[in-house]
């Protein structure tokens, strides 16, 4: 995509520090990640290899797995060893039946050293690259429907979100979505989905203001999505959330069922969700690179702090976690391209100039990261039951959208303070986008932000504030991890040793080993 | 959990449908099928507070929606407050019950009309137009017959088989009368858009009453109205032959004509032949 | 008001020559209205001086009495002298019974010549002389209430429109519109008001789709208004329409009742409600002298246009009518400062780039009618039952208004396309205005049309359609009324000689007087 | 002619008002007294067209408007259709019949609410707050709640007599049991923002059950819920003492506790004393 002439001069000395300092922040925390596992990245490991279904009760044979070993000999080598060690030694004919007779210890798990590590380990490296070469696959016949399908004809790409909770009542929808011109569908998760310490299973039709992320409901929907592709003459991308407490899981899923884009934020689920820190950060690099592999472009969640923070005191705050999810982004691998870095409308519409604020707040971004396909999202906070008002809102919102050429615009929905969306307000919505596209053509180029105006002081005013924040977490005892739990993103405090699924942390032993990250990271091919 | 589950015995797989292929019965759509839901808005004159809300609550459980949100609540002035509700409403649509005009005549081309024109009436369909009463939107009426026409179609006007007499804006009851005498029509088309205190009732039933008198039974003029906020069905009530509605082409005006001019009369009911009195 | 700096460059010759075009078009017509008077003109004379009220029927004193001495000695020479000298006769002591007896043709009206005339114009001077007193002491009220209560604070003005069709629910929603945020009230006038052959008498419930302008409906909302505009600390004007057969009377009353702005337009009776073009030019030039002593601000009707004709190629209409109107008012006294030239946002919502073509629109009218306070009309033809959809597009009309300037904003309502506005109708359409007057602030700062982009581009060129209009009208044989004749604007073919009120034309006669004109032209003072 | 004179039987000058000076009986303010005017929109599961434009208007029937326009009508794809409808409702508000939760309590301010506690308590009022179920809306639940407080009203947090202990989002039954068992809480506040598929309503009642099963009858600390889809009057409905809607402030729930609290029982009830098994 090419870029418009810059309409925002930053001093490229300040840009360069705030990268650095962003650097400095998360070199500590990616140590930390790159030296511990977790239960769900072992079981991504035991996805990626093939390993699908679950009990009757609905828990998935991976848990049963990864628990098993774990029971018994512990994660510290990582579960291919063990695993395939069992299989070398003939316990079960495949993974799924080990894992069933796992469920009742009905294995015994061992880890063996010398011939036996060896051989275990050409088995695991071998169901690693059968998996990884599936989700190569996905990404080329990506590029591939791409190739002959087309992209959207416009920027911002128009993305829409679907939250029956019923997989089949989002289906019809998100087809109708796409006719009416949505270029990205996202499917929002149930609530509640993000502590399950598992993925569910099948086609689900039961969840609360949002549909549970499966391998299933993926392949229905991206199926769905294809059909309607053809039908549209564009590829309609799917998005769902690598988030929570099975973060690696789901975007091994995504990666295999050809998920285009993934909600991926590096500290969201700390702050929003109350998730171990550390879990978190070992959770996310892994994901990541999978992501990385996969094409997938990541989305990240800078509209939540503004939930919950003053979008003009908080503006800040911002721009540092974009500069914090670009350096973990870059650390796993993932390239501009498939940075969708977050921002979102959400200032107070009483403030006087609020609109030139957002401009200079969305060109911020714009100026920062110009290769990133910038996600721009709609108001939220401050809609109320005025559905009226809250159209004309997010007109000004698609307005800023097609003035400081973001790339991905996250629909707003007049209902937003009322019900999750319904298919009239999508189709509303999406006359909103339409209209204010096409009726403002090429007003960027009449948009000439007065050099010393409000726009570009208040741009530069944010940089500098996110310049000194990152300083003074550079300069903190604890760095980032203590910013955290001083609550110095959204004002939610969040101690490293605190949150959910801090058990499912392991230190890496020495002889760790885990055959999809080999692969991920390079040290395999 | 309950309220989809319920719906679908409604609308879901399964029940018979109408021989059009529609769902026998109904309810309205917000996210899952059955739902029922539905937006609402409406000002009472009552100052804002608990107490309105708690009015704007009842009337929208009297429309039928057990469980209304009343999602905003703005003072207007101190003595009206506006609300917007949102809610599913315990109605069922019966779809075979719904009463639509149907299409009544064959959508001819123009070729076909003016055929069928020579054919049934050996000479041109003669046509007065106006708007009545105080009204002076003329766009309607013209989008009907000025050879501009309408939406990809053209008026009237350029029918070779037609006569068209526009007459324009805010012309009397007794002038169109006088006029349809005058030019023998078979047909008085007449526009209505301004329908404030029911303004478009009132000059309509007013027209075909003098109509009634101006002329003896079955040797009037077809009388058709039209205009955005007309009820389709109302014609008998409005005492009027047709009613064409929002977003009528001159095409379906141009074919009904043909149909009910053609099916009224072979020897020609036209406008004076058998004329009386009038006044 | 302070101007900003010029944002659109417009070709200073052309902009000459459209002006010298414009005057040579008006010229003859011009010259046909100082030659002519009317029967409205006439009872106008008589309301001046001061008689009012209507028989058992409703049929105003003004009309009897014109009309008996038209009857009997014809208005070659005006109203004024055979009135005065039946009054000089002792027919009745007072113009009422005066005009009571004539209505049963119980006067004998004569045509006096020397002394007795000399006489009659004495009377009939001061009685004239006292009616624009009046009018001189209700504009100095409102100087005076303006400069005690203020102005509004902002630009463009917000402009509302009220029509119940009864006086009495229009106060309270008129003050209720006050209260909210509107600086002009508008009172709509019920259909077919303008095609009356008099004006209406006392406080009418019984309007259609607007409400009957009386001396009465005037004086109520007007004092409704005073009373709200101590309220709120700004001085709240009030709109109506001089238009339609009685224009100059509703001018004369509107002056007496200090109205603050009137529809008033030199063309529009003729296109819109079929009144003769003669009829229309003479009726309007006085009564725009009237407005031009009053101080009313006038308010051009272009936006008619557009709701027959396509906003697009009908653009250059709109400034051949707005260049019209300027010289017309000019000639009949009224400074720039008085000149409500209108343009509307009536662009094809599907039209590409129609925002930007709208600014180019605003723009050109701006630039070239630098102080007038131009109105700036809402969409109306292109609004739908969709009111969310209307919503927005009013958004961004008002938006087009705060970027480009304008000095009085006619506020759009949603339910355009449905009903005469509600209450809340109005209510919503005030926050959509305020919205974006406080989120855009001072946005014009920013807003820079690219030198040879499609916004200059698109000015220039139909700048230079209406210079080529004007040109084949001046060239034309018959002028002005031959172009009106063929259907030049508006589409619609109005002939001289045909229309409504032709026989209410009457030539001046060489003794022709008209007292209230004589002060009004400043030949007595 | 006539709406608005028939209108004027109703609420115009004249007729009697309510104790509090609110007409007896309402009906929707379009722009005339009385006109009963309502905007409604909805989609139907059927394809555009006549038909569906019927069904749309027999909605509205249904729900008393008797004569609808169907200003506008959408295809959504080729099975739903999108109305815009305007129109008259034939129904009036019986202001009379409203039903409101009235605040029962008087509004105190902090230090009153303070010395209140102290009267009556002798002890700090404990309050054990959180959300509930899968819901991790915090904000509303920590604008009751926290320092910082709502609408310029500081929160509980700031209350010196009260001890708070917020448990933020996400907790479960059991753990808001136990937890409030522990802090003896003399009351409990849950949050409920998500709504879709009533899961407010479920998750109060599971919640409600729970303590009125751990506790005996009279012990069990106060249940207080709040979100902006409650219906006020569903208290009895949902087993709790007090539902909190859209806009609720501190100083509202303050006042409310202590008078609550307070009126209870002197001795204290608090959640543990007696407390005998629980899940
Ligand atoms: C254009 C317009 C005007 C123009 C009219 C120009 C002209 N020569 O017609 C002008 C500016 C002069 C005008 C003035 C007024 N208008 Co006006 N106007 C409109 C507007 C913007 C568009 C109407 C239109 O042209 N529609 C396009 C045509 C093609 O659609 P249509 O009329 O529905 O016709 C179609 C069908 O209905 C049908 N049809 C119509 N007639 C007939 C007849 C036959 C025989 C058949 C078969 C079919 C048929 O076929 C047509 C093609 O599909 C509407 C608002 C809106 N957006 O709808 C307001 C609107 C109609 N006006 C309105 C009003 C109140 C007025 C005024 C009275 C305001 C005032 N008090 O000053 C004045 C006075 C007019 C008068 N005396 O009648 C109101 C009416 C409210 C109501 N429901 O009662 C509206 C709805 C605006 C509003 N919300 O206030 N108006
Ligand atoms: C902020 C927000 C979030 C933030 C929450 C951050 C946080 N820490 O709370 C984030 C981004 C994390 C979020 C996530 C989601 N959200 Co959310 N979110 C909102 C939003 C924009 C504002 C809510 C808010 O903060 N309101 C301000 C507070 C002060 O108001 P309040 O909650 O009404 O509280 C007041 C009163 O109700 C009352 N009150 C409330 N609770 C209590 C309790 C007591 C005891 C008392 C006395 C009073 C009281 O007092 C308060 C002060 O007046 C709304 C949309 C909107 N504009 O309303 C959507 C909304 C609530 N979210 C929604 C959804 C669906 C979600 C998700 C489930 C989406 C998804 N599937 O991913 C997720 C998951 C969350 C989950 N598991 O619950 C829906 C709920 C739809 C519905 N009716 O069912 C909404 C309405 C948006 C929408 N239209 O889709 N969300
Ligand atoms: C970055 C990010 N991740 C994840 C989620 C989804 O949250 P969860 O599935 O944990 O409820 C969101 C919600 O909007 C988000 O913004
Ligand atoms: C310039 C102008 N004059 C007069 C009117 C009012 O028209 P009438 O009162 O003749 O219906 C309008 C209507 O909008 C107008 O624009």
């Amino acid at each position: 995509m090419t870029r418009r002439r810059p309409r925002l001069h930053l001093d490229p000395e300040q840009v360069t520090r705030a990268r650095t300092l962003a650097d400095a922040a998360s070199g500590p925390v990616v140590d930390l990640a790159r030296t511990r596992t977790t239960v769900s990245v072992e079981r991504a490991v035991l996805r990626a290899a093939g390993l699908a279904g679950a009990d009757a009760e609905g828990i998935p044979w991976v848990n049963h797995l990864v628990d098993a070993v774990r029971r018994q000999v512990g994660l510290e080598q990582g579960i291919a060893v063990p695993v395939w060690d069992a299989l070398a030694r003939a316990e079960a004919p495949d993974l799924t039946v080990l894992a069933q007779k796992a469920a009742v210890d009905a294995v015994g798990f061992t880890l063996p050293t010398g011939g036996a590590r060896e051989h275990a380990l050409v088995g695991a490296r071998a169901a690693a690259a059968a998996g990884v070469a599936g989700i190569d696959q996905a990404r080329a016949e990506r590029e591939d429907l791409v190739a002959r399908i087309g992209d959207p004809p416009q920027r911002p790409w128009i993305y829409l979100i679907v939250a029956t909770g019923d997989i089949y009542e989002d289906i019809p929808q998100a087809q109708a979505a796409a006719r009416a011109g949505a270029d990205v569908i996202a499917v929002i998760r149930s609530t509640g989905q993000s502590l399950l310490d598992y993925v569910p299973e099948g086609a689900t039709r039961e969840g609360f203001a949002g549909t549970y992320a499966t391998a299933e409901t993926f392949r229905l929907m991206r199926a769905a999505l294809d059909e309607v592709s053809h039908e549209v003459g564009r590829y309609v991308r799917l998005t769902n959330y690598a988030s929570g407490l099975c973060m690696p899981e789901i975007a091994t899923l995504a990666g295999l069922r050809r998920l285009d884009m993934m909600l991926n934020d590096s500290m969201y689920g700390i702050l929003f969700r109350d998730i171990n820190p550390v879990r978190t950060f070992v959770d996310q690099r892994f994901s990541r690179q999978v992501h990385a592999r996969a094409g997938i472009i990541i989305n990240t969640g800078e509209d939540n702090y503004l939930t919950t923070a003053d979008a003009v005191d908080a503006a800040h705050t911002v721009t540092v976690s974009q500069l914090l999810n670009e350096t973990f982004a870059h650390e796993a691998g993932l390239p501009d391209h498939l940075l969708g870095l977050g921002h979102a409308f959400e200032i107070d519409p009483e403030v006087p100039e609020s609109f030139r604020l957002e401009l200079a707040h969305a060109l911020l971004a714009r100026t920062l990261f110009p290769d990133a396909p910038l996600k721009w999202m709609p108001p939220t906070r401050h809609m109320t039951g005025d559905v009226f008002r809250g159209y004309l809102l997010d007109g000004f919102f698609n307005l800023v959208g097609s003035l400081t050429d973001q790339d991905i615009l996250l629909v707003g929905m007049m209902t937003e303070a009322v019900v999750t969306p319904w298919l009239s307000d999508r189709d509303l919505a999406l006359q909103n986008v339409r209209y204010v596209q096409r009726a403002a053509g090429n007003l960027a180029e009449d948009f000439v932000p007065a050099p010393d105006g409000l726009i570009a002081t208040r741009a530069q005013h944010v940089l500098g504030e996110a310049v000194d924040l990152l300083q003074s977490i550079v300069d903190s005892e604890g760095g980032l991890l203590t910013a955290i739990e001083h609550g110095t993103f959204g004002g939610m405090k969040r101690p490293a040793d605190g949150g959910r699924g801090l058990d499912g942390v392991v230190v890496r032993g020495e002889h760790y080993v885990n055959p999809v990250s080999e692969i991920l990271e390079g040290v395999l091919v | 959990m309950s309220p989809d589950l319920s719906a679908s015995d409604v609308t879901g797989p399964g029940p018979a449908r109408l021989p059009d292929g529609l769902p026998p019965v109904v309810r309205p759509y917000g996210d899952t099928t059955g739902d029922g839901m539905v937006q609402l808005s409406f000002t009472l004159p009552l100052p804002a507070g608990k107490r309105a809300e708690g009015a704007a609550a009842q009337l929208a459980r009297r429309m039928g929606m057990d469980a209304p949100m009343v999602v905003h609540a703005r003072a207007i002035s101190d003595a009206f407050t506006f609300f917007v509700v949102y809610g599913p409403v315990s109605h069922v649509v019966d779809v075979a019950a719904v009463e639509v005009v149907e299409r009544e005549y064959p959508l001819l081309s123009p070729k076909e009309t003016n055929a069928a024109v020579r054919e049934s009436l050996h000479r041109k369909l003669v046509v007065v137009g106006a708007c009545i009463g105080t009204d002076a939107h003329t766009v309607g009426i013209d989008a009907i017959l000025n050879v501009k026409g309408w939406a990809g179609e053209k008026g009237l006007e350029y029918y070779r088989e037609m006569k068209v007499v526009n007459l324009g804006a805010q012309v009397s009851v007794p002038d169109l009368v006088e006029r349809a005498r005058e030019e023998q029509a078979d047909a008085v088309l007449v526009s209505q858009v301004v329908t404030q205190r029911d303004a478009h009732v009132h000059n309509t039933t007013t027209m075909s009453a003098a109509f009634r008198e101006a002329f003896p039974a079955g040797r009037r003029p077809l009388l058709v109205v039209g205009g955005p906020r007309f009820d389709e069905n109302a014609a008998d009530a409005l005492g009027v032959d047709r009613i064409f509605g929002r977003g009528t082409t001159p095409g379906e005006v141009a074919s009904y004509l043909v149909h009910a001019v053609a099916g009224r009369s072979h020897a020609g009911t036209r406008a004076t032949t058998t004329a009386t009195t009038t006044t």
